[in-house]
Parts: structure tokens; C-alpha cells; sequence
């Protein structure tokens, strides 16, 4: 009896979860590189200076929040770099001063983006299309609508509370780090406390058992790809908020930053496994690699080729715990 | 931030006024030589250059500006992304009592001066140029930048002001080639499919989209017929003139909005007096002109 | 014989085909309340088909099916599944990123509502106790990846058997189960029969539908063939009736000696697993490999493979020491394996028949590394007719085969290999008794060629109709090796509860 | 015994492979294309229209036939595109007139793409890192040494002989068709025909079972990344002598393409199915629409939301078929 509860490891309950012990080694080379950073540059370890890294990094998190659902489930979400421009276009055209009030733009601006999102999510369920097609279409359509809607100019002369939102600061802290850390907190809940989080795990861990298990395949896609548009609604609007005015152009290849941040916090890109702490992780690691290298004044060409070898070294080191787990 | 206060204190012992730079994209080759110029200057006057590359997002932009105001840096040079989006940028850094530099093109919100040119200037005389050039009649066609981005938006505006102004010059098709060679020459080649030998001048609003046109033109056997006018004079685009092939190029003057750049960031942090606004003037080189401008 | 409404479920005229193959034509089946009614037929008869038919996996061509009054044909599966019955499936259907509770209750958290809370600690509980009261030993909070896949096996029946459900559909639930799992889940359906649960058990183990069948319904070739009660069939009778012929011995008897030693083991360890492994295969000869569930005879072959390499001892091929550390090197040293995982490690869902079947000997057909198509398509097709491989060509993928037909891809692919020394573990999982005929037959030929076989088998009757010799493990030890005459049922068990 | 013997159909060469059968929906809908395309313009019919298209195709879809490997196996290439940069400027280093002869070019080029095609799959296969993130990383690192090399300037002036070989023509076709043509061959043969190609398939099927079928994983994977990478720089190469200029810049974007073409195509991002034909007919499916909206002068935004809808409406059609076979 005893003797055979010693063959299955691999028990979670109350320790540390297998699946989710990645981060803890991911957390370490993050915080390696931070002491790295700011033992030789004395501007990096400030108030200031982390509260810029964490408001850089917010809205690649949010978006990279909302393809980590959709990876989760074995799919892809390339559109959402233009689901910001859409978005932000949207959003900016009804924030001018003086005409609707500041909620106007946010909930026309979330409608627009969880349509796009549902646009999505209906075309994959559907269709057989594969969702990176999928997506790469609605990116392409989405980039033309944004310059449609703007006439291919920037829509500017936003309303100052407009601008607040992701702009301002509440008691000296960033509006951007509050809705960073609250949706951080959302996602965390939808996606391990709730039925539909778990049925996330089970579509993208096996589809065939999912679907045998009674899931509606259809119906858990549509939510997850609908959540991720959503998402990049709220980042699009925020940076339109940031930079005062709503680009067009903006949000352009923010797609695969945001599944770079999932993948190296360790989202499987097969599916099924994932975390939201691992993708925020990823999120900052790429922040404090980029806010670091600007910090030591690395020349822009060799910036990238540091980043590269960063970010492959940091996944080779979080992955070799696993190698250890067999 | 009391005590990066005193650790600047201390770091501003060797009195080397650092300059912080955000540059449009270090992967345009006029943007690079506007930078080089700025490098030259800055080391000329003992003075510290931190330069990041924006890579063409006004977003980046900002966060690298609140990043230079963090670092405490005595001047910031920005090469602004965009008019409107990049505008922020301008506003903290006033905020936080840094004098900004604009160089290069402009944003809404105004900066401690400006050094630069008109963006919508070099597109009128590109589009001059071509007026000219058929006696205010014929058929053109444009090729686009990043659509929505602040150059292509200035250039297409200055364009279409001279185009208003002779209706008998007709723009029959305008599409965007991304800044780039090969795009535009597979775009001329389509356009050559459509139009065939009603096209009479080309303008490009960048000399790499310029020479991929006059690529596609030569090789349908075309380019005699047809002018191909750009922006931006880079040395190829220069050759290109010389050989004939492209008709005409506008030369921004990157030496001296680098150095003019550098030199009233350095006024403005030592509070001596500056210009609000150098303006560079753009010129016309065609073939008759270009020895002055060839290194 | 009996009135309509004794039955529960009801099926008529059921058609399905796939991009032109008819798997089901016009079949009928009638499950009564409290019965254990078992679905027999060849491998690719259309057995599984009819089933994922009955849970609304797919969508019939034609035909009506009907449950308690209620038509459930075009029903989803959740809907199914709500209404009361549930399957255990062939394929085993479980997410391995998940734990076992999480899998039992899998699609009925809160009732399956999408946004409501999820309370994982009680799940876990529940599935603790449903483990405990099934007497199966697994943590419900251990991941499924984990698992061996007979424990996945236990945990799909948990699954399905905690729903609720009037009908259970059980899809081959022991090809994976050494006899005390077997008798575990016997218990089990006998407790639910007690309480009204019809079942609808399908297996290709003769003796476990003589010992719990109340019915049989037998398919041939996708045609409904009849329906009996159990005791008016006999085996030959029923095997004729699903075969369409006679077999007459299934155990084949051979008269080749023992030849030279082949392959040699010693000393083999791996931490948590097994230690102390030490045996000799000679030519010519059928080495079985007995135990329980978890006593690690498909580790002992998978580090023999080089699939999971052991940690310490020492391997010798024909007197000389080798060292084996990827499948390759076995490959090398002619050492073919057919797994027991055929779904993980045994074939390639895409490619076809020819293709899997020629895969680990591809260089074989090759010249220049280039594939001789019409000496590979040639071999392949020799293959399927000795196989007796059912599938529409030998293009079609695998993926499409019924499992049964699976397995013979995978045990066809390593024949081809002509290994001097293969290791067999359960090799006639889920494999009709037709074919498991031809298999013996085959493993025969090969003992007869003067191939060192090892057969891993959890169907005693399999090991001791065909072994040589029988090694037993008990958790991990060697407790003894025993020749054709002193091996027994009983002296097996014996030595494999041994601690 | 004869019962058993009709179950076998005969072998499948000659006939047409369920897994193939998914092309000719794309070819059908490919036609149909160009059939409204010539019914709306009088100019796409002509030879020298359909000459230009695949000229313009040719450079995508080599980019996509190395990426159609890669993605069989079941891995990704994001750095392609950083490749055509690198392999590109390093060749026109040594393409200036009067210096090397021109083989020494496309040597060195070549010689650069398959060594950078050779580290990702060196990584990929010492570490778990994922392929996207190895490729990601490798791409922006790519990205920077095209810069670094070319001091972000482009490398012009070079010499005739070499800007034929991507500029000129014999007998009047294009040599890039001619090039087009031949490893579109050679590419399928290495698919379809051979050992190694057959492996790629059961790689990216069932990873376990082609390791348990004796097929060294790494090897096959180093091969398909440097392969890739051959075929990236080959792209960079003609690319190179096609604009007569080695630019740092270049190929920005390009994965995408390469990737859609070859998904288009009907190879499956999950890896183990996929052809050459098909990835050829999802890069003529781009390049014949992008043409067409050209022609037709179709505003540049609108061009974007076309092009989109297209491609999805394509893949859309090509899985009907699917879906009938269940
Ligand atoms: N998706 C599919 N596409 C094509 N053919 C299929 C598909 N699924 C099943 N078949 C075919 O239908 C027939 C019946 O298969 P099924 O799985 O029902 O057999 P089975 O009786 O369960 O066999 P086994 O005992 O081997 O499990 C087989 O010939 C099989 O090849
Ligand atoms: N990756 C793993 N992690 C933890 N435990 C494992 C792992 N793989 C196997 N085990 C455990 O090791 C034990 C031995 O498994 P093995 O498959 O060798 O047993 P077996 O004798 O072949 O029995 P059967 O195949 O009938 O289950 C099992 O209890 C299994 O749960
Ligand atoms: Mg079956
Ligand atoms: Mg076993």
C-alpha cells in the first residue's frame, strides 16, 4: 500500500505544483538580472526607474494575459496588435473633449475589441481554419479597418480625463500598474478557480477528451478568443490613453511580443499548460532586459542581439529543471 | 529618489552634460546619418550621448523619454515617431524642467526648439519637380510609406497641395510600399501591368521605394519614358541620379540637423540662448546639381 | 421474446460510413435494464463506431437511437451524458496536464457551469473516496501524465462509473488490466448491476465475456449479425459467428529448442522502479515477463530499449557487453520493441499503413536515401495480407483504423525490422481472437527462425500458452523464473504478490 | 482468405492520396481567382502578367518550402526573415564589381544561412526551448548582425553578373522562375522521396513513436533548421540581386508570409502533414491576390481587408472538404 503511493510522484497537493515550479526558476534569473543591472548601473535600482519598467511592460502584459488563455487552448491569436489599432481608433474618436463623457469611449472601445475577439473566435470554431490563419487574416483586416476608420491619419485631441486613464497616476502610482496588477488578478481567478478556466487546460491539454467529457469545444473557444480580444481592447485603449492620441499604425508586431512573454513564462505552445504569473514573469523579463540595455547605453543594433541571446538563455536555464523532472 | 538625487549629485562631478537621444528607427539609412552627425558633434563638444532606437513606435517612444527623465539626463534630442503620439513624450520631459530637442520632424505639442525640416516642403518639391517636368500635364503615380505614419501623412499632403494646384496632372494610382526596395518594385511591376505606357512620372516618398521603381522601369524597358522623382538623397539614391536613371532626389541635410541638434541641446542645458526653430531647407538635386552634393 | 419496454436503450437501423466506408449498415441493438450485454465483432467490425454513435461523438448517416422513451440521435454528447450513460473509451481519453480528480470529474464541475467557482479540494476528496471504494491505489492528486497506463485505465472507469449513469458503455476497459485489476472492475459492474446499470461491455477476452455477459450481440464486417443470451453461445459459436470460419487452435504448438544465448541482463537498476534484474533470452526461445500492475515490466523493457535507459547494470548481446541509450543503438544491436502504449510510442496518426509499417526499416527500401516506392509498397502489402490488417488500402493513415488494427500496424512495423531479439509488451491488446491467432502463429515463425523473444503479458493464459520460461516481477523484484512445466496460474500469482 | 485480400486495395502510387486530396480544393479555388481576376481586367491574362506574379512569388514561397519542413517536423522559424537580412548583406559584402567572382557571393551567402539555420537547430535540439522562442531570439539577433555587418546602411554597388542572378533572364524567363521551378523539384523530392523526408513526417506525427521507431530526432531536426536556413539565405540571395542592394532591413515581416503560405497550404501547424505543391499553391494564392488588387487599383486600406478575407475565405472552402470525410 504505502509502497505504491511512493511510485506517483508528482503530487501537488498543497506543495508546489509541478506545472507551475517553471516560474519559480524563471523568477530567480529575472531577479538574477536585476541585481545584475543594478550593480552596474546605479539609475536601475530606483522607485522611479521599477515603476517605469512595470508601467512599460503593462500593456504587453495585458495582451499577453489574453494569448495566454488562447494558447492555453491550443490555439493562436495573431490579430491582436490590430485589435489595438482598431480599438484605439474606435476609442479616440469618441473621446474628444467636450463631447461624451469618459465611459463612452472605454465601453465603445471594449465593445469594439470583443467583437473583433468574437469575430475571431466564431471564424476557428465554425471553420476548420487553422487559428494562426485565422488570425493572421483578421490582423491583416483589422489593420485596414483601423486605417479606414482614421483615414489613415492619427485621431487626436482627446479628453483630458480620456487621457488619464492609462496616463495619470493615483497616489503617486501609475493608473497603468493598478489595471496592470487588477486584471493580473482577474486572469489568475478565471483561469484556476473557475469551470470555464479548467475547461481552458482540458481543450488545449486533449481536445478528443475534452469534447468526450461533454465540453463544448465551440463554446470554450469562443469565450477564450473573445477574453483575448477584450484584452487587447483594454491595452489599446490604454496606449491611446498613453500617447493622447489613436494611431493607426499603433500595436504593430505587439503580437508576438505578447506570445513571447507567454511562451517564456511558460505557456505550451502545444497547449494545455500555462500560467498567468509565468506570462507576467515573461512580460518583465523582456521589460527589464530592454529598460536595462537603454539604461547601459547598449548601441540599438547590438540591444537586439543581446536580447536574443538573453531570452533564449533564460528559457534554456528554466527549462533545464525540467530535463531534471524527466 | 532623494538618493539618486545625491548620486547624481555625485556623478555630475566631471560636469559631462549627458544627452539623451531617441531616435525614429536606427534602420532607416537617413535617420543614421542624421545620428552619426549627432555622434561627431557631441564628441567634439565632450558632451554624453545615450541613444535608443524608438524602432518606429510612439509608445516606446514615450517610455523612453520617462525613462530619460528618470535617468535625470541634462538635454533630450527625440526624432519624433509621430505628430500626436510622440506628443506626450514632449510634454513630461517640460514637466520634469529637461529642455527637449525636436530633430527632424515635428510633434503637436511644442518642444523646447525644433530642428528640422518640413516634411510636407520636400513632398512640394518633389511634386514641383514633376509638374515641371511634363508641363503640368500627365498621369502619376505614388508610392506610400507606412501608411499612417507622420512622414508618409506630410509627404502625401505636400504632394497632393502641388496636385491640386495642376489639374491637369492626374494621380492615377497611389499605394503604399512600405518604405522599401523590393516592395515598391513589385508594386511598379503590377503598376506597369495596369497602366502600361500611360504612366509619365513616378513619386516616391522615399529614395528606397524610388529605386525599386526605377529597378522595375528598366527592366520593362521603361525608364526613358517615365520620371521617377523621391526623398531623402541617400548616397544610392545619389548614384542613381548620377547615372540618370533617377530623375531627381530631395536632399535633407542630415549633417546639419545632427549637429544643429546637439548644439542647441547643449545651449538649452547650459541656459545660454538658442534658436526656438532651425529650419534646414530641403533642395532639389537632379543631375545638374548633384556634384555638390556627392562626397 | 421480451415486451418494448423492458429495454432501456434502443437501436435501429444505425448507418455510418466514413469517406465511403460503410463501418456501420443498418445495425440494431436492445440493452435491458441491469444487464451486462456484451458487443462482440472482429477488430474494425464497427464496434467502438457504434459507440461513439450511442454518446453522440458522431453523428449517424441514418438509423434512430432511443433512451428511456427519449430520442437521442442528434443529441451532444454533454446531453447524452446528462441524460445517463457514460463511456469508457478505447482510446483512453484523459489531459495529461491535469490531475486525476480534475480528470474524473472533468465537464461536471458545478454541474459543468461555465462561470462558476471550481473547488478543487473537494473534487479531490471525492475522488480519493471513489478511488478508495473502487479499492484501486492511485493519489487523486497526482497528474495523469504520470500514470501508468493501466492506472489511466482504472481512472477512465472511475471516471465513467461516477456519473451516475443507467447505461455504461464499457469500449475494451481491461485490455490494459492484469487480472486483479480485472477482477476489481468485475466487482464493480456486478455492484452496478445490483443497482439497475445495464452495461454495454465490449473485450476481446473470451473468458471475461463467459464469466459476466448476459447477452451477446455480435457484429461482423459493420452488419448486425444476432443477439442471445449468453448461455446459448458457446465459444466456438460465437467465435464463428464473429470470424466467419473456425479456429482451431490458438496456441500454436512449437518444437524448436532453445539455441544460443542472445541477449543478457544483469544487475539491472533504475531508482523507484526496479533493481536487480537479471536474465538470459536464447535463441529460439519466448521469455514471458508476468506480474501485477506497476511491478515495472515495461520499464525493465523500455531501459532494455534504450526508450528510458536504466541507471546501473549491465547488457550483453550474443556474449558481448553493449551499451544502449536511444532506441537506435537497440535498433543497432537488432532489438525490436512493440510497446504497450501504441497510441504514444507505436505509430504515426498521419501517415499511412505502408508508411508506418516500413518505418523502422526505411534505409531497407531506400537507395541513395531515396525510397523505392514500389519495393516498399510491395512489402507493406505482403504485411497487411499476413496481418490480416483491415483497411481500406494501404494509403489510408492510421489514424482511421479501428484499434485493433492499430496494434497490427505497430507489431507489423517491428516484424519488418527483423529483429534477432524483440520484446512483445502486450503485444494482443485489444486484438481479435482471429488475429491473436495470427499473432502467435507469427511469433512462432520468428521462435522458429531462431528469434529471442520476450513476451510481456498481462493475460496469463497468453504467457503460459507461449512461453519458454517465465520471469515474474513483484514490485520492481525478480521473484522468480520459471519453466513451461512448473509455471501455473497459481505459482505465478504466487510469485508475483510475492514482496 | 479472398475476403481478406479485397480489404487490401492495391498500393497508392498512381492514385491520389487522401492526404494530398486537400491541394486540389486550393488549386480549384486558385483557378477560380484568376478566372474573376481575367474577367475583370483584361491585363492580369497576359504572359507577362502571370510571369511577373510568380517572379514575385518565388522569393516568398523558397522562404515557405524551408519553412514547410520545419513546421512537418512539428517546429516553427521565425527567424527567416532575419536570415534573408544577414545572408543578403554578407553577400553583397563580397558582390562588389571587380572583386570576388560571383560564386564567392553566394557561397559565403549560402554558407551564413545554413550555418544560422544550423545554431537554431542546434538549440533546439540541446535544449527544450521551444522553436518559437529560439527563432524569435534568433530572429531579432539576426536582425541585429544584418545591422551590425551593414553598419545600417545598405550594401549597394555590385556587380552585374551578380544582379543577374536574381534580375535576369534565359531565354527570355526569368531566372528566378527557373530557379523557382527547380527547388520546388528538389524540395518535393526530399518530401515525398526520400528517407529523410519520411522521417520529417514522423517526427512532427508522433515524436515518441518516430524515437521509438529508431529515428534520431536531432538529426532530422538539424537537418530541416539548416535546410531552412539554406533556403532563407538563397531568398536573401535573389532577394539581394533583385534590388541590386544588401539591405539590413530586409525580409522584415517575411516568416509571416512564408508561414501563411505554407499553412494556406494545408501543411498543419501541429506538424506531420504538409506538401510542397500545396505551399507552392498558398504562395501563388497570396501573390496572385496581391497582384489582382493592384491591378484593380484597389485602394491601399481596403487592399489589406481584402487580402484578409481572401485568405480566409480560401482555407475556409479547402476544409469544407475535409469536414465531409469526418
Ligand atoms: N475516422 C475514420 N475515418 C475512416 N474510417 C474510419 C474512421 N473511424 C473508423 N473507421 C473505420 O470504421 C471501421 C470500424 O471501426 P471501429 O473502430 O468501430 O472497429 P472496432 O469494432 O471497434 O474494432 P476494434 O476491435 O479493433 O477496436 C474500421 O474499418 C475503421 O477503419
Ligand atoms: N514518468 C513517471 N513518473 C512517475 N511514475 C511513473 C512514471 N512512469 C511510470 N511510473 C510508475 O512506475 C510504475 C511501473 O510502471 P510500469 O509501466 O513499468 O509497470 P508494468 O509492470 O509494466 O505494469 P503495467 O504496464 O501493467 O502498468 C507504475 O506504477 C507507474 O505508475
Ligand atoms: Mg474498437
Ligand atoms: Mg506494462
Amino acid at each position: 500500500m504505502e509502497k505504491d503511493s511512493t511510485l506517483i510522484k508528482g503530487g501537488d497537493y498543497g506543495g508546489i505544483r509541478i506545472r507551475d515550479a517553471g516560474k519559480y526558476v524563471l523568477l530567480i534569473v529575472l531577479v538574477a538580472i536585476c541585481i545584475a543591472l543594478a550593480m552596474t548601473t546605479p539609475r536601475f535600482f530606483t522607485v522611479q526607474n521599477l515603476m517605469i519598467i512595470v508601467t512599460q511592460v503593462s500593456i504587453n502584459a495585458l495582451l499577453a494575459f489574453g494569448v495566454t488563455f488562447v494558447i492555453i487552448t491550443g490555439g493562436i491569436d495573431l490579430s491582436i496588435g490590430s485589435i489595438v489599432a482598431v480599438t484605439g481608433v474606435v476609442a479616440a474618436s469618441f473621446a474628444h473633449p467636450d463631447t461624451y463623457p469618459v465611459i463612452v469611449p472605454i465601453g465603445v472601445g471594449l465593445l469594439a475589441g470583443l467583437l473583433f475577439g468574437a469575430f475571431n473566435g466564431f471564424v476557428v470554431t465554425r471553420t476548420k481554419v487553422p487559428p494562426f490563419i485565422v488570425t493572421l487574416g483578421t490582423m491583416t483586416i483589422g489593420r485596414g479597418l483601423a486605417l479606414i476608420l482614421s483615414k489613415g491619419r492619427p485621431v487626436s485631441n482627446l479628453s483630458d480625463s480620456f487621457n488619464f486613464i492609462g496616463g495619470g497616476k493615483v497616489l503617486g502610482v501609475p493608473t497603468l500598474i493598478i489595471i496592470l496588477v487588477v486584471f493580473f488578478v482577474v486572469c489568475t481567478v478565471i483561469l484556476k478557480k473557475t469551470v470555464i478556466g479548467r475547461y481552458m487546460y482540458a481543450v488545449g491539454g486533449n481536445e478528443q477528451a475534452a469534447k468526450a467529457s461533454g465540453i463544448q469545444l465551440s463554446t470554450v473557444k469562443m469565450i477564450v478568443y473573445t477574453l483575448c480580444g477584450g484584452l487587447a481592447a483594454l491595452a489599446g485603449i490604454l496606449l491611446t490613453s498613453r500617447i493622447t492620441t489613436g494611431q493607426p499604425n499603433a500595436g504593430a508586431g505587439f503580437e508576438l511580443d505578447a506570445i513571447a512573454a507567454a511562451i517564456i513564462g511558460g505557456t505550451s505552445t502545444a497547449g494545455g499548460a500555462g500560467t498567468m504569473t509565468g506570462t507576467l514573469l515573461g512580460a518583465l523579463l523582456i521589460g527589464v532586459i530592454s529598460n536595462g540595455l537603454d539604461l547601459l547605453n547598449v548601441t540599438s543594433y547590438y540591444q537586439q542581439v543581446v536580447m536574443g541571446i538573453i531570452i533564449i538563455g533564460a528559457v534554456v536555464l528554466d527549462s533545464l529543471k525540467h530535463t531534471k523532472n524527466g | 529618489s532623494q538618493s539618486s538625487t545625491s548620486e547624481k549629485g555625485q556623478n555630475s562631478e566631471s560636469k559631462k552634460l549627458v544627452v539623451g537621444v531617441s531616435m525614429l528607427s536606427m534602420q532607416n539609412e537617413f535617420i543614421v546619418n542624421v545620428h552619426d552627425a549627432m555622434v561627431k558633434k557631441a564628441e567634439a563638444d565632450g558632451v554624453e550621448l545615450i541613444t535608443v532606437d524608438a524602432e518606429r513606435s510612439a509608445l516606446k517612444q514615450v517610455e523612453q523619454i520617462e525613462s530619460f527623465i528618470a535617468q535625470k539626463v541634462d538635454a533630450i534630442i527625440m526624432n519624433p515617431c509621430e505628430v500626436e503620439a510622440s506628443s506626450p513624450a514632449v510634454t513630461k520631459a517640460l514637466a520634469a524642467k529637461i529642455p527637449i530637442i525636436n530633430v527632424n520632424s515635428e510633434t503637436s505639442t511644442k518642444p523646447t526648439a525644433f530642428v528640422g525640416s518640413d516634411d510636407v516642403e520636400s513632398a512640394r518639391i518633389a511634386m514641383k519637380y514633376i509638374a515641371e517636368k511634363l508641363g503640368g500635364k500627365g498621369n502619376v503615380v505614388m508610392m506610400h510609406g507606412y501608411m499612417g505614419q507622420a512622414a508618409q501623412i506630410k509627404r502625401e499632403q505636400g504632394a497632393r497641395e502641388i496636385l491640386k494646384q495642376y489639374p491637369n496632372l492626374k494621380l492615377i494610382a497611389h499605394q503604399t510600399g512600405e518604405w522599401d526596395r523590393a516592395k515598391a518594385m513589385s508594386l511598379m511591376e503590377n503598376w506597369i501591368q495596369s497602366y502600361g505606357g500611360q504612366i509619365n512620372a513616378v513619386f516616391a516618398q522615399n529614395d528606397e521605394m524610388g529605386l525599386g521603381a526605377v529597378k522595375a522601369l528598366t527592366d520593362a524597358g521603361l525608364k526613358d519614358k517615365v520620371i521617377v522623382v523621391s526623398i531623402d538623397a541617400i548616397p544610392d539614391g545619389l548614384q542613381a541620379v548620377k547615372k540618370g536613371t533617377l530623375d531627381a532626389t530631395v536632399f535633407q541635410n542630415a549633417e546639419q540637423q545632427g549637429s544643429k541638434a546637439i548644439e542647441t541641446a547643449v545651449k538649452a542645458a547650459k541656459g545660454q540662448a538658442y534658436d526656438k526653430e532651425t529650419l534646414i531647407p530641403f533642395q532639389l538635386v537632379t543631375k545638374e546639381n548633384l556634384a555638390k552634393f556627392l562626397k | 421474446m421480451n415486451s418494448h419496454q423492458d429495454y432501456i436503450l434502443q437501436v435501429r437501423g444505425l448507418t455510418k460510413t466514413f469517406a465511403g466506408v460503410v463501418a456501420l449498415d443498418n445495425v440494431q441493438l436492445n440493452i435491458r435494464k441491469g444487464e451486462v450485454h456484451a458487443l462482440m465483432g472482429e477488430n474494425g467490425a464497427g464496434k467502438s463506431t457504434l459507440m461513439k454513435l450511442l454518446i453522440g461523438l458522431l453523428k449517424p448517416d441514418s438509423g434512430e437511437i432511443s433512451f428511456e422513451g427519449t430520442d437521442l440521435t442528434t443529441s451532444h454528447v454533454r446531453e447524452v451524458m446528462k441524460r445517463g450513460i457514460s463511456m469508457i473509451h478505447q482510446e483512453m481519453q484523459v489531459v495529461p496536464e491535469l490531475t486525476v480528480a480534475q480528470n474524473i470529474f472533468l465537464g461536471r464541475e458545478a454541474n459543468g457551469k461555465l462561470f462558476s467557482w471550481l473547488n478543487d479540494r473537494n473534487l479531490t476528496e471525492r475522488a480519493g473516496q471513489l478511488l478508495k471504494q473502487m479499492g484501486v491505489n492511485i493519489r487523486p492528486d497526482s497528474q495523469m501524465k504520470y500514470l501508468s497506463v493501466a492506472q489511466m485505465q482504472m481512472v477512465e472507469i472511475a471516471k465513467a462509473i461516477s456519473n451516475n449513469a443507467r447505461v455504461i458503455i464499457m469500449d475494451e476497459p481491461t485490455s490494459a488490466l492484469s487480472d486483479k485489476e480485472v477482477a476489481t472492475l468485475f466487482g464493480l459492474i456486478s455492484d452496478l448491476k445490483q443497482k439497475g446499470v445495464a452495461i454495454i461491455y465490449i473485450s476481446h477476452k473470451m473468458e471475461e465475456i463467459f464469466t459476466i455477459a448476459d447477452t451477446i450481440t455480435v457484429l461482423r464486417d459493420g452488419k448486425y449479425m444476432a443477439t442471445k443470451p449468453a448461455a446459448e453461445f458457446d465459444i466456438h459459436t460465437l467465435i464463428t459467428m464473429m470470424v466467419g470460419r473456425e479456429i482451431d487452435t490458438l496456441f500454436p504448438v512449437s518444437t524448436t529448442r532453445p539455441g544460443k544465448e542472445v541477449l543478457s541482463v544483469r544487475q539491472l537498476c533504475r531508482k523507484g522502479k526496479f533493481s536487480d534484474i537479471s536474465f538470459d533470452v536464447y535463441e529460439g526461445e519466448i521469455l514471458g515477463i508476468a506480474g501485477l500492475m506497476g511491478a515495472g515490466r515495461t520499464e525493465v523493457a523500455s531501459a532494455i530499449y534504450g526508450l528510458d535507459p536504466a541507471d546501473s547494470g549491465e547488457l550483453y548481446i550474443k556474449g558481448e557487453k553493449v551499451s544502449i541509450n536511444a532506441p537506435q543503438d537497440a535498433i543497432g544491436h537488432g532489438i525490436g520493441y512493440v510497446s504497450e502504449d501504441r497510441k504514444k510510442f507505436g505509430f504515426i496518426p498521419h501517415l499511412s499503413v505502408r508508411e508506418n509499417i516500413t518505418l523502422a526499416s526505411l534505409p531497407k527500401y531506400a537507395k541513395g536515401g531515396v525510397v523505392q516506392a514500389k519495393s516498399e509498397s510491395e512489402t507493406a502489402n505482403v504485411m497487411m495480407a499476413d496481418l490480416k490488417i483491415k483497411a481500406s488500402s494501404s494509403a489510408q493513415p492510421v489514424k482511421q483504423l479501428s484499434g485493433g488494427n492499430q496494434q497490427k500496424v505497430v507489431i507489423g512495423k517491428i516484424l519488418l525490422s527483423s529483429p534477432s531479439i524483440i520484446i512483445l509488451d502486450e503485444p494482443t491488446r485489444g486484438i481479435d481472437i482471429g488475429a491473436k491467432a495470427e499473432i502467435y502463429k507469427l511469433i512462432n515463425q520468428l521462435k522458429e527462425t531462431g528469434t529471442a523473444i520476450i513476451l510481456i503479458s498481462s493475460e496469463l493464459p497468453e504467457l503460459l500458452g507461449m512461453s519458454d520460461r517465465i520471469l515474474v516481477l513483484a514490485k520492481g523484484h525478480q521473484t522468480a523464473v520459471l519453466s513451461a512445466r512448473e509455471a501455473t496460474q497459481e505459482t505465478i500469482m504466487h510469485y508475483a504478490m510475492e514482496v
